[in-house]
């Protein structure tokens, strides 16, 4: 079970066990997230992978405590930084929430108030958090920009978001993200809505101020390309579960999830030209009404009538995980 | 030729012959946005002569020819003018200036007969799967709709019509009577498909027709789309950002900047030898599946405005070869490399590698 | 103290010789005298002329001596000859005063307390019409402009002086006019220090005002409101029968009038059958106590009586009888009745609109059917003015307080030209009345022209040419230690205004 | 910016002539003047004469020319029924308007906005539903049955409020305020309570949308993943948002109360440009009432560029005149 | 080759949109029971000859004598008996408020669907062509929101002269000026959407692409604005009543006869405006109730759930 495979806790900034987050709708019940596992420790970085829909941004926002109005979360364990965040008080939250633990949204365009300016949204980051004067939070504001290799911040602070160009905006969200020196961001999709080359200038800068900082890093992402050459070590979810989960190596070089095969094999490039491209037949299903048992079990190439018993996390290699009863290289 | 094995793609019914005539040939295409710049302001200028209509090259003067039976894939970072083109070889958007000709014709000259037969014969796939389809129409009318209008089928033939097309893309018929809410972002997009089919076209524009999908489904559409190609000698303009897609589909592939194309050449001769550095920077960004952790190296600065491009090659303020000619005179697209190759010559085409970079002028010490 | 009046509409100026109109000239009744003032009832009484003598065409006034206009310079008779000489040159003026001095040929001077007026022939109304135009101050209201002092000025109050028993403070318009008393004033000293004129044109809100004790006095209140403001203890509701007269006229022209219908193309209403049918549907005294609230009388004149020149005997009106009527429509060809277009104004006068339904409604119990067609007066009286209604609803003021006045604007055969017949959008005509009216316009002796005009009066109602309703009562409502005794004419003198006793 | 205005204007200008054309003719065909001014004795020649006297014998489109050249150097001719200058008299009561007008808005702005977020931040509770749907009737109730309501209860049966009227006035230079009194404040409170009743009703159904609209943006929620308190996040980032379509339409109901408080006036007696104009137009007074309407019309121009410009502060991404 | 497809399981077959809509709508308890009293309602103004005991309209059964009665008292000679008393004029209050109801609904209905037709005709074009055209309209509509609408309607009422049909133009005249905006806005959002495009990309002539493309995707905006357009008309109209420019006095909607009966207010005959009043204010709250919920399921947010909400 969980505690089965939990690393050696100690230098564990977060352990997550058991996490649960559910909507309750006039349909019926929701489970964006049901009962994920994550350890991340100081200055490592995970890929967070998987399908739209699969609660990838829910597992981030309930780590955050942001989840919306009809949405509950609770988990077996949820300690962060050695705190049971279970047992904060809102307010204890909220000051956790941008200090110790920031978040980094997909949209740079929508993230940032478009009626504020850009160095009131930082300042007021840095003043909920620290009693210090406007100047001081100001020019601390400026020295992050720097950091983050933002061309002359003095100006880039006086000026509305729109202003800005889209891989510039997310620069700044970074920015506010490590205002406070948290000790782990969550980066959800933040280079999905950007270009190529300014994807690789976010990545690049991202990885650079994790090395320097040992801040740690969950990055969320539905490209499994982009963590294969980032992440320490990747978490393939599908349907609100982690389904797969172990160093970057071991999950591109070795899945053992048909899922994750699928989602290998699945990208195009110039390699696969010429070739039909392996697809994962049917849409990502409703999480109202998931198959008994597996979840994957009815895109499966797989599945067996074993399926329709739940499926549980094992360990295939050190550090490696994965829940199937079929696993397996793919072939 | 060993080499030709590998490329199942060859269409089956259009084998092209050595003097067939593009199917689509761009000359000199331009496509401006203008602020128009009205009466008052005009007065206003009198006084100060500040209010120049302020013009946005969209697109700035493109050549290109589209063969029938093959797949010309056009990649650019965002705002550098490939939707505009597309739209304008769709025929949704007129021209600035420059030609499209259609078959060997200029589409500027086509008879209503011939107009019709072009506007019906390229159609578009539109990247957003959701807002390309009207969310109160039935699938039936979605797709059905233009083939009526045009008289391709009756109206009493249309449920059927429509019924194959989506037999053809892989939707269940029996979903004809949904709306689009009803259906996943990858069925989504297969209506758009049907949509486009359900006229008959020569050619597709298919503008970043999967970059709204998830990987899986996006697998998914892209077989699609290459099944189609195969059954129906569909040729396709498929336009994207994304370099590993236009790799796998394309046969063809021009990079676009700032409005312009500044390299063309078989996908093969783009990931193997790229001229330009701006492509070489686009191949080296793509992000790959590796086992190991990577180091970021990515080229610096951004797209700059098209309102006020730079003066010379566009791309220089980012070029890490930028020499002092590149700032004054903009390199034109020009053939690069060996001979046309092997495969061209066979086939006659003119598909040969071109890049507009004056790197690949003889630099003047050569010259001395 | 003060005393707070609700008006029922803003005077449209302070200038007394710029509007001829009740709201405006019972503001300056109350700053300014005329040589001759009309009493309660309508009687010519001395005011700044002690008396008069008539000799022909000659008037010789005598007046008051030691009179102060409100500014202290004295009254004399220079200020009767500026004040007269004005009036023609007053600009724009919507209503002229020229309307009664028309008949004046000349006014002269001979000393400062005397003023001859010889007439263009002879004027029995001259006394009336003097008492229209008020005497102002040659010494203030001299002006650059040909007039003297312009109105706009006169608005603001500059030149604004009179021998009045109050004189002007201020006047912000549509807000509240304020004057305080005049202590130079040469008669009866008024009871109030100063007076609010208040203009509140919503009736409802009038009474609201009244009530939530916000004014002292307020004019016209709507009749509906009365039974409870009698029974208010804190309240005193004044009634006075006035001269005006609400009628219906009938368009009696030979084609066919417009909106009429069901006659064959003939003009039932020129038939005098058809007509006395009309009126004798109408229950007046039902129409008196169920719309108009018992404040006003059924009428069977055009002027109540003891008006000057009405007849006793018209004095009282015959009972509804429709069943006569119905005979007597059956009499004329009609006994299905036919359809006719009833055209009110909306608003104009009280209860207009629903009188006129009334109307509507008792005719149609005799099988004629009236189409009500009400809308606001402008457009109400330029309709009218096309001939644009079969029969129409209004009203008529006998402001000289005396028959000839309605029987010259209603009754009298059309002659704009001349002044006669002015409002009688009816094509009634008759010559042999015309002759009567006229010769009675002439005629000095009291005795005789009284006689002169009942006759030509008792002459329309036999004809039925006019069908005239009711006359409206004026009626006041007042904080209860106030009394005003109302005034025929319908307007509200504040000096006239007195505690209660 | 600059250009913006002058087009603005340009624009004005041409409403304003093709409105005044319009009410020339409108009032031309609802009735003549002169029938309603002269008095029912006048003689055929003393009404010829007046009709002289104001113009109304010139054929219409050469009383419009009159009136436009001279409109052209301010003059906008003289009541009909006064005699007064016609600009003058509706600026004599421009400013009860405007303080009527003003502090309506002001009310309902101040209880409308907080109403509006508390019924869209919790959508679902009894208090919002019921916030709502006595935003119903106030916002579709005609206003002078409100006006007579509230005169009934606090004027004759409570007595607390006069009934109507304007009440005593304090001056500053021309212009005459009432709120700067506590008597002449009571006067204000009832017709200004009509008017804000229905604004009210109006601000709060448009904080509530937006408010329900800016909620599940990403923004909120990543001021709240920055750790800002809640009141911040609702003060600041929440209010700053809504505030554009609230002030929108704030501006232009102002603009619509000030032009059109015809009725709320009448019912109260308020001495302001909307009673004049309804008395104007019962009259036929022409003069006034196509200066009125010409003042409206610039006033609304104005108040919509100020809306405008309103707008650029609030949302920086809107450009003045960016928008042709 | 792969053809088999699994739809969104969550999606019951073959469900229209109407359905959807229809299930969403009668999630409201509040929207329904708005929804039933206005249906009420209008079946009440409709059948109102069958059910009312006089009818008011016709002035020859009005009895001057019985005017002002107070609720519950008959007639004169006992044959019928005024349950809420009667008006000034003798009519009987609950025929009239049936037949006024009538008058009001009908020239609300009437005239905001001539509005909203010419409005959105107007902003349609306005929104798909731009330029001169829109500038044009725009400017028009700009002029007619500057023109009040009690001296449109007296403008109107003049020339025309006094009828329920003039008080209908005279409304229109000043409401399809705001569906024209609102239209135009819709339709400028819509118009800037993928699928019209395409639709021009199939060569589709512009009066297709306007009106069965565009057009239905704006209703939901206009269709609130409507409902709440439809209580403003009825308002309106009263106020237009009372201000003397309404329709005809024989034929009293409900708003003449509110601002008819507050002249007896004040004299204690509260039924004559009280009662109308009330039915007025229930009008107005069930068309409101049913806009707002409207309102709400019409929003293009929940449009994206679909089925889902
Ligand atoms: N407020 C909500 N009410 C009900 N269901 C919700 C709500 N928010 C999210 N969900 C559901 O939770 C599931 C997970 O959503 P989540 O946003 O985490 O997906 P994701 O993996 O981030 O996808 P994407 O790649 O599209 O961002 C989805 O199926 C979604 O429908
Ligand atoms: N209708 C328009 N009016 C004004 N400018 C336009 C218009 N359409 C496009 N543009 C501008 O033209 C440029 C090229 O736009 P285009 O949509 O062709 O880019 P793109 O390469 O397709 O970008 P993306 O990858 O974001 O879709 C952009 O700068 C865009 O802002
Ligand atoms: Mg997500
Ligand atoms: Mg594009």
């Amino acid at each position: 079970m969980n505690a089965a495979y939990a690393m050696p806790a100690g230098d564990l900034l977060l352990d997550v066990q058991g996490l649960r987050t559910s909507f309750h709708t006039r349909e019926g019940v929701v489970r964006a997230v049901d009962g994920i596992s994550l350890q991340i420790r100081q200055g490592e970085i995970l890929g967070l992978v998987g399908e739209s829909g699969s609660g990838k941004s829910i597992t981030g926002f309930s780590l955050m405590k942001l989840v919306d109005e009809p949405g509950r979360t609770q988990a077996d364990r949820l300690f962060f930084n050695g705190l049971d965040l279970q047992k904060l008080s809102p307010e204890e939250y909220r000051q956790l929430r941008g200090r110790d633990m920031a978040m980094i949204f997909q949209d740079p365009s929508t993230t940032l108030n478009p009626v504020l300016r850009i160095d009131t949204q930082m300042i007021e980051a840095v003043q909920a958090h620290n009693r210090v004067s406007r100047q001081a939070a100001r020019a601390r504001s400026l020295e992050v920009l720097k950091k983050v290799g933002i061309p002359s911040p003095e100006e880039r602070l006086n000026v509305y978001p729109h202003h800005l160009s889209g891989g510039m905006r997310q620069r700044i969200a970074i920015a506010i993200a490590l205002l406070n020196s948290p000790k782990l961001i969550i980066a959800d999709e933040p280079t999905t809505a950007l270009d190529v080359t300014i994807q690789g200038q976010i990545l690049y800068e991202v990885q650079k101020l994790c090395r320097e900082t040992g801040t740690a890093l969950i990055w969320i992402t539905h490209d499994l390309a982009i963590v294969s050459g980032l992440a320490d070590r990747i978490a393939v979810m599908y349907a609100g579960r982690i389904v797969e989960t172990g160093t970057a190596a071991q999950i591109i070089g070795a899945a053992q999830h048909p899922y994750t095969h699928g989602l290998i094999s699945s990208i195009p490039s110039v390699h696969t030209r010429g070739h039909d491209l392996f697809q994962i037949p049917g849409s990502t299903p409703s999480l109202l009404n998931l198959p008994k048992g597996c979840p994957f079990r009815t895109r499966c190439y797989r599945a067996s009538g074993q399926c329709e018993i739940d499926p549980v996390l094992e360990e295939v290699a050190p550090g490696h995980w994965a829940s199937c009863w079929h696993k397996g290289l793919q072939p | 030729m060993a080499d030709n094995s590998s490329r199942p793609l060859e269409p089956v019914g259009t084998a092209s012959t050595q003097d067939e005539a593009p199917l689509l040939s761009v000359r000199g295409l331009h496509r401006h946005f203008t602020q128009p710049v009205d009466l008052i302001q005009r007065a206003g200028n009198f006084f100060k002569g500040r209010h120049k209509p302020q013009t946005l090259h969209a697109v700035a003067g493109i050549d290109i020819d589209v063969h029938g039976g093959e797949v010309i894939g056009i990649v650019g970072e965002s705002g550098c003018g490939k939707s505009t083109l597309g739209r304008m070889i769709a025929g949704i958007l007129p021209p600035t200036s420059g030609d499209i000709a259609y078959k060997g014709r200029s589409v500027a000259q086509l008879d209503a007969g011939a107009r019709r037969e072009y506007q019906l014969g390229v159609q578009m796939i539109f990247q957003d799967p959701f807002s390309s389809l009207n969310p109160r129409m039935r699938v039936v009318d979605i797709i059905g709709e233009a083939a009526v209008v045009h008289r391709i089928v009756s109206r009493a033939k249309m449920e059927e019509y429509v019924a194959g097309l989506m037999q053809k893309v892989g939707l269940d018929p029996a979903y004809r009577f949904r709306y689009p809410h009803q259906f996943s972002g990858g069925q989504r997009q297969r209506i758009g498909v049907a949509r486009a089919l359900a006229l008959e076209p020569a050619l597709i524009v298919c503008d970043e027709a999967v970059a709204a999908l998830d990987v899986s489904i996006q697998a998914q559409v892209l077989n699609l789309f290459i099944r189609l190609r195969r059954e129906l000698g569909l040729t396709y303009f498929f336009i994207s950002h994304n370099l590993g897609v236009v790799s796998h589909i394309a046969d063809r592939v021009a990079i676009m900047y700032l409005g312009r194309i500044v390299e063309i050449a078989d996908t093969d001769t783009i990931f193997s030898c790229a001229n330009h550095p701006y492509t070489q920077a686009l191949i080296k960004e793509l992000p790959v599946l590796r086992t190991d952790q990577r180091q970021f190296d990515p080229i610096r600065g951004e797209l700059p405005s098209p309102i006020d491009p730079p003066p010379g090659c566009p791309f220089h303020p980012r070029c890490p070869h930028a020499m002092d000619r590149c700032k004054i005179e903009r390199p034109l697209l020009k053939p690069v490399g060996e001979s046309p190759r092997e495969y061209d010559l066979l086939h006659g085409r003119r598909n040969v590698h071109q890049s507009a970079c004056h790197l690949n002028d003889p630099g003047p010490m050569e010259k001395q | 103290r003060d005393l707070t009046i609700a008006l029922r509409s803003e005077p449209s100026s302070m200038d007394p010789q710029f509007h001829s109109l009740t709201p405006n000239t019972q503001m300056s009744e109350t700053l300014f005298d005329p040589l001759v003032r009309t009493d309660a009832k309508a009687q010519p009484v001395a005011s700044l002329a002690e008396s008069w003598t008539v000799d022909g065409n000659v008037w010789t006034f005598k007046l008051r001596p030691n009179v102060k206009f409100a500014d202290g310079s004295p009254f004399t008779s220079e200020d009767v000859l500026f004040t007269y000489a004005r009036v023609p040159l007053v600009p724009n003026s919507p209503s002229s005063y020229s309307l009664y001095l028309s008949a004046v040929e000349k006014v002269e001077a001979p000393d400062p307390l005397t003023v001859k007026i010889t007439t263009k022939g002879p004027s029995p109304v001259l006394l009336a019409n003097l008492s229209m135009v008020p005497i102002m101050s040659s010494k203030a209201a001299s002006g650059a402009a040909p007039e003297g002092k312009t109105t706009v000025e006169l608005n603001r109050g500059d030149g604004l002086v009179g021998t009045g028993p109050y004189k002007f403070v201020s006047w912000k318009r549509g807000a509240e006019i304020v004057f305080e008393r005049n202590d130079l004033y040469w008669g009866k000293k008024p009871e109030w220090d100063r007076v609010i004129y208040r203009p509140i044109s919503n009736s409802a809100a009038r009474v609201a005002a009244l009530l939530a004790g916000d004014v002292d006095l307020i004019e016209d209140p709507p009749t509906d409101d009365l039974p409870k403001l009698k029974s208010d203890k804190n309240l005193h509701v004044q009634e006075t029968p006035s001269v005006r007269v609400i009628y219906i006229a009938l368009n009696q022209g030979k084609e066919l009038p417009p909106g009429m219908s069901g006659t064959n193309d003939k003009n039932p209403l020129a038939d005098k059958r058809v007509r006395e049918a009309l009126s004798l549907a109408i229950d007046r005294q039902a129409i008196v106590e169920r719309i108009m609230g018992g404040s006003a009388q059924p009428a069977g004149n055009l002027l109540a009586y003891p008006g000057f020149g009405t007849s006793e005997a018209l004095s009282k009106v015959a009972p509804a009888n429709p069943a006569k009527a119905k005979e007597l429509l059956t009499a004329a060809g009609y006994p299905d009745g036919f359809t006719v277009s009833l055209g009110s104004p909306a608003g104009r006068y009280t209860n207009d609109q629903r009188i006129a339904q009334a109307v509507a409604s008792m005719w149609a119990r005799i099988g004629v059917k009236a189409n009500v067609e009400t809308m606001a007066p402008p457009v109400f009286f330029k309709k009218r003015d096309s001939f644009a209604f079969s029969t129409y609803l209004a009203g008529w003021a006998a402001s000289s307080g005396e028959m000839l006045n309605p029987l010259t604007a209603l009754v009298h055969t059309k002659k704009p030209d001349l002044g006669l017949g002015t409002t009688n959008w009816s094509k009634y005509t008759n010559p042999e009345l015309d002759k009567l009216v006229i010769g009675a316009s002439r005629t000095l002796d009291d005795a005789k022209r009284s006689e002169m005009l009942q006759k030509a009066g008792s002459m329309v109602m036999e004809d039925y040419g006019i069908l005239p309703l009711q006359f409206e009562m004026s009626v006041w409502a007042m904080k209860k230690d106030i009394r005003y005794g109302g005034r025929t004419d319908q307007m509200t003198l504040a000096q006239d205004v007195t505690l209660a006793k | 910016m600059l250009l913006t205005i002058i087009r603005r204007l340009l624009q004005t200008v041409l409403v304003v002539l093709i409105m005044s054309a319009l009410v020339f003719a409108g009032l031309y065909l609802v009735g003549d003047p002169v029938a309603m001014l002269a008095s029912p004795e006048a003689t055929d020649a003393q009404r010829e004469a007046l009709r002289r006297s104001l113009g109304l014998d010139l054929p219409l489109w050469h009383q419009y020319f009159i009136f436009i050249s001279k409109a052209a150097h301010l003059d906008f001719g003289n009541s009909f029924l006064t005699g007064e200058p016609a600009m003058q008299l509706i600026l004599e009561r421009m400013p009860a308007t405007l303080e009527l007008a003003t502090l309506a808005i002001f009310a309902s702005m101040a209880i409308g906005v907080p109403l509006g977020i508390y019924a869209g931040l919790k959508p679902r509770s009894i208090s919002a539903r019921s916030i709502m749907t006595g935003s119903v009737l106030g916002f579709s109730l005609p206003n002078f049955w409100v006006g007579l309501m509230l005169i009934m209860l606090f004027a004759v049966i409570l007595g607390w409020f006069p009934a109507g009227g304007r009440g005593p006035v304090r001056s500053f230079g021309p212009i005459e305020l009432s709120v700067f009194n506590w008597q002449g404040l009571q006067n204000l409170i009832l017709p200004a309570a009509t008017i804000a009743v229905a604004k009210c009703a109006l601000i709060i159904r448009v904080t509530r949308a937006a408010t329900r609209e800016s909620l599940p943006q990403d923004y909120i929620k990543y001021a709240r993943a920055k750790g800002l308190s809640n009141r911040r996040v609702l003060s600041v980032h929440l209010l700053k948002n809504i505030l554009i379509p609230i002030v929108t339409i704030g501006g232009l109901e102002y603009g619509q109360v000030i032009a059109f408080a015809v009725v709320t006036e009448t019912v109260f007696s308020w001495p302001g440009m909307g009673k004049l104009l309804i008395d104007s137009i019962i009259t036929l007074d022409r003069p006034v009432v196509v200066a009125y309407l010409m003042l409206t019309v610039v006033f609304l121009a104005l108040l919509n560029l100020l809306v405008d410009i309103g707008y650029t502060v609030l949302d920086p991404r809107v450009r003045l005149g960016a928008t042709a | 080759m792969m053809v088999q497809q699994t739809a969104a399981p969550a999606l019951a077959a073959h469900e229209s949109l109407w359905r959807v809509f229809m299930a969403q709508f009668l999630a409201s308890k509040l929207a329904v029971v708005g929804l039933v009293l206005l249906m009420a309602f209008v079946l009440l103004a409709i059948f109102a000859p069958w059910i009312a005991p006089q009818n008011p309209f016709d002035i020859a059964t009005l009895d001057i004598m019985d005017s002002k009665m107070p609720p519950g008292s008959s007639t004169f000679d006992g044959s019928m008996t005024y349950w809420l008393g009667t008006d000034g004029q003798a009519r009987d209050v609950f025929s009239a408020i049936l037949y006024g109801m009538r008058t009001s609904l009908f020239v609300g209905l009437v005239s905001v669907s001539a509005a909203f037709l010419i409005g959105t005709t107007a902003g349609l074009v306005s929104a798909y062509f731009g330029g001169r055209i829109d500038a044009v309209l725009m400017r028009t509509v700009d002029i007619q929101l500057s023109f009040p609408a009690i001296l449109v309607a007296l403008i109107l009422l003049a020339v025309l002269g006094k009828g329920v049909d003039k008080v209908i133009y005279a409304l229109i005249a000043v409401q399809w000026a705001y569906f024209a905006r609102a239209a135009r806005a819709a339709a400028i959002v819509e118009r800037n959407k993928e699928y019209v495009e395409a639709a021009r990309c199939v060569s589709l002539s512009w009066h297709r692409i306007l009106w069965r493309h565009i057009f239905p995707n704006c209703i939901p905006p206009l269709m609130v604005i409507a409902t709440i357009d439809l209580a403003h008309a009825i308002a309106l109209e009263a106020t237009l009543s009372f201000l003397g420019v309404g329709v005809p006095v024989t034929e009293p909607s409900l708003g003449m006869l509110i601002s008819n009966g507050f002249e007896f207010l004040l004299s204690g005959n509260y039924w004559i405006s009280f009662f109308p009043g009330i039915a007025l204010a229930l009008i107005v709250v069930a068309i409101n109730l049913v806009g707002d919920h409207l309102r709400d399921i019409l929003n293009p947010r929940n449009e994206i759930q679909g089925v889902s909400l």
